[in-house]
């Protein structure tokens, strides 16, 4: 063993997945404790909004998995920078865990917004520059999820997986800008979901919700980051033991 | 430093041009889906100026898609990129020089078609000026960014489809720019603030794009 | 504290019950199949695995 | 001087070697043995750095190839299964193409004799693709008559050679090692290389 390993070594597979296990139900417990008092913050006390009616409410859902779509995006760039920069293998595996999570939220997002759009504009969808630019990303996330699938090699797929997460990391304000500023040069109808100044109150509630979000998003990565540890490191002594150990 | 880029750039269009047939065929696939728009949508002319520049800029990124999965596949296939990566140059420069020759057989050929093409759509004199000039900055970005999809699918099952998935997201900002400059003019507001930030982008693509390739088709040679 | 005046009002979302319940329904949805379906995808990975390890156990004791 | 030191080879799940290194200096041949998917040709691709080593270092004078990437492609010469010809270039473009990719100048009548030397006069004009497969294996060799770099990576070299070209081939490598050059190779059935040390390493 080289030293660099030792420096590396909570990110050793054998430490990190009994850790993840251990990890899983907190996050589990706060997700639910932070989405009951998000729901009830926003779906019980804050009151009606003036311009928008009971409608908007669907923000605090359309919000924060908007901003997780983005979010599991740049923290996906960032483990495939850490991945490709210092060879670790859990790196890779981090990006692909989360990116079935990601794209859930950008397909939520989506929803929530074309249900939005429905009432408020008459219309399913709408080229509004954040509509079509969390369709774009949903591409992205989809096109590294058919990448990665196709390429047998593990360890390849984690390189090829992160350089393009790079270059779509890099690309992603280009595209954000040039869609927002081709929906100004046409004109085309704003949906805004947040311009309306918000209640303190529904502000707490999008943030509760946000919180609860993330958690679930931690949750559901680490569940499924283990499942790929066991299968990829099947050979090894650790993953024997731990199936030998009656794993359910 | 710069010897290896031209000598890349040599040997690519020598091959091309012992290939014509390809190039030949890209061009006839970028005319066939122009002329097919207005059957399509019908011959109002004030319709078809609307739609135009949008119908151009889509038919170059489709014509530009076609070349793609060939661009490493076939020196990847007979032992060439091999001997490419073991250059005792940087491949990122390699990679540089094979950008701009997929460039010069396939985006320019589109660029000195698209006028003869923007005629059916009645574009006027300026307008037509304008989009030849915005498909000559933007392809170079395409044969860039596509370069990087060719190089991470390489020797992928279903790479061709694959490609399109990973590169077509990533040529919308060309799109809506060279898109949009035509627009611009045929609109009276002037297109040059489009074309600069095509220009920008182009720059972009060529410097950072060769680079990423050359980093994925280490990977893929490994 | 509650804002709503019955429960029937809360279904009804002041006309919008249809499109703000179809949003919570389906990101609720979604949040119960995802954790089912890593869990399945969980159980059986874990299952193939054994299955290997007990193959290959018997194939070198052989 | 080419070392290799401890190097480790894992490809997909199986660890083909370990803990293998040998010391290569002026003038020696290392022949590379071993059964079918010992890992011959993935330690000849750590040697020319496509591939990384899973643990262990390669050096080539005294400084890691990692660090050196493009000095140590320009020192070496590298002969896969693969021809790396172009079926459409002509004898004579592909090997000026592959001289002028390798960094060096090859004058246009050096590369017409090395194409005499592997009996293809006659045929520098003619696209590759009209070419026989031995036709084309000798037209990727041919770079070997003309190249004069210091290090000789050959993947199976004699493979579907006939006797005489088998002999000649030796006698180009000896050449080489007698210049002061060194070689790496695997084949399957050893020749004799009449000048030079050859050293044998097992694999697996």
């Amino acid at each position: 063993m080289n030293d660099r390993f030792n420096l590396y070594r909570f990110a050793s597979p054998a430490t990190f997945y009994p850790l993840a296990g251990k990890m899983i139900p907190w996050f589990v417990a706060a997700g639910i404790l932070f989405g009951l008092a998000g729901l009830y913050v926003g779906m019980l006390v804050a009151p009606t909004d003036f311009q928008q009616g009971e409608g908007y409410r669907i923000i605090f859902i359309h919000v924060p998995t908007s901003w997780m779509s983005m979010f599991i995006y740049l923290v996906m760039a960032f483990w495939a920078a850490i991945g490709l920069a210092f060879n670790t293998r859990l790196s890779g595996m981090m990006a692909q865990a989360l990116a079935p999570t990601g794209a859930l939220m950008a397909f939520l997002s989506l929803w929530t917004g074309a249900l939005w759009g429905k009432p408020m504009w008459g219309t399913w969808w709408v080229w509004d520059a954040r509509l079509t630019s969390e369709l774009i990303l949903l591409f992205l996330y989809i096109g590294y999820m058919a990448l990665v699938a196709a390429i047998d090699d593990a360890r390849r797929a984690d390189k090829a997986g992160g350089i393009l997460l790079l270059v779509g990391v890099v690309n992603i304000p280009i595209i954000y800008f040039s869609v927002k500023w081709w929906n100004t040069l046409h004109q085309g109808s704003s949906v805004n979901l947040t311009k309306s100044a918000m209640a303190e109150v529904m502000l707490w509630g999008m943030l509760l919700m946000a919180l609860a979000f993330w958690m679930y998003s931690i949750a559901v990565a680490l569940a499924r980051v283990r499942t790929i540890l066991l299968e990829r490191e099947r050979h090894t002594e650790w993953v024997r033991k731990e199936l030998a150990g009656g794993e359910q | 430093m710069l010897d290896i880029v031209f000598s890349v750039i040599a040997r690519d269009l020598k091959l091309a041009m012992r290939r014509q047939a390809d190039i030949v065929s890209a061009l006839f696939f970028f005319v066939i889906v122009v002329s097919l728009f207005p059957l399509g949508i019908g011959p109002e002319v004030d319709l078809l100026r609307q739609l135009a520049p949008g119908v151009l800029w889509v038919a170059a990124l489709l014509a530009t898609m076609l070349s793609l999965p060939r661009l490493f596949a076939d020196d990847h296939r007979d032992g060439t990129l091999e001997q490419l990566a073991l250059s005792p140059h940087p491949l990122g420069l390699v990679v540089t020089g094979k950008v701009i020759a997929h460039w010069l057989v396939s985006g320019l050929p589109l660029a000195l078609i698209a006028p003869v093409l923007g005629i059916q759509f009645d574009l006027a004199g300026d307008a037509l000026l304008v989009l030849t000039g915005a498909i000559l900055l933007g392809t170079p970005a395409l044969s860039g960014i596509g370069a990087i999809g060719a190089a991470l699918t390489l020797g992928l099952r279903g790479g061709g489809v694959l490609l399109s998935l990973l590169v077509l997201p990533l040529y919308i900002p060309v799109l809506i720019f060279g898109a949009g400059a035509v627009d611009a003019t045929v609109s009276g507001l002037g297109g040059e603030g489009h074309l600069s930030l095509l220009a920008a982008m182009t720059i972009a693509a060529i410097g950072f794009a060769p680079w990423a390739s050359a980093a994925a088709l280490k990977i893929a040679l490994e | 504290m509650i804002y709503w005046n019955s429960f029937s009002d809360f279904l009804a979302m002041g006309g919008y019950g249809l499109y703000v319940w179809g949003s919570f329904g389906v990101t609720a949805l979604a949040m119960l199949i995802e954790p089912i379906v890593v869990a399945r995808n969980r159980k059986a990975t874990v299952a193939r695995l054994k299955r290997q390890l007990r193959a290959e156990s018997r194939s070198t004791e052989a | 001087m080419l070392e290799a030191e401890n190097l480790e080879c894992v490809r997909g799940e199986r660890r083909l070697f370990a803990g293998l290194g040998f010391t290569l200096s002026a003038g020696e041949l290392l022949y590379l043995q071993g059964r079918n998917g010992a890992g011959k040709t993935s330690l000849l691709r750590m040697l020319i750095g496509l591939l990384p080593p899973e643990d262990g270092e390669i050096r080539w004078q005294g400084r890691p190839i990692r660090s050196q990437k493009d000095d140590y492609h320009g020192a070496l010469c590298y002969l896969g299964h693969l021809n790396a010809i172009k079926e459409e270039l002509t004898p004579l473009e592909n090997l000026l193409a592959a001289a002028r990719l390798g960094g060096t100048t090859l004058p246009e009548d050096d590369a017409i004799d090395a194409l005499e030397q592997v009996g293809l006069a006659g045929r520098e004009d003619l696209a590759c693709k009209y070419l026989s497969q031995g036709q084309k294996r000798r037209v990727a060799l041919a770079r070997l008559v003309v190249d004069r770099r210091p290090l000789w990576i050959l993947d199976e070299p004699f493979v579907a050679l006939d006797v005489l070209a088998v002999d000649w081939l030796a006698g180009i490598i000896s050449g080489h090692l007698q210049r002061g050059g060194m070689a790496v190779m695997t084949t399957h059935q050893p020749v004799a290389i009449p000048a030079g040390r050859v050293r044998e390493l097992r694999i697996g």
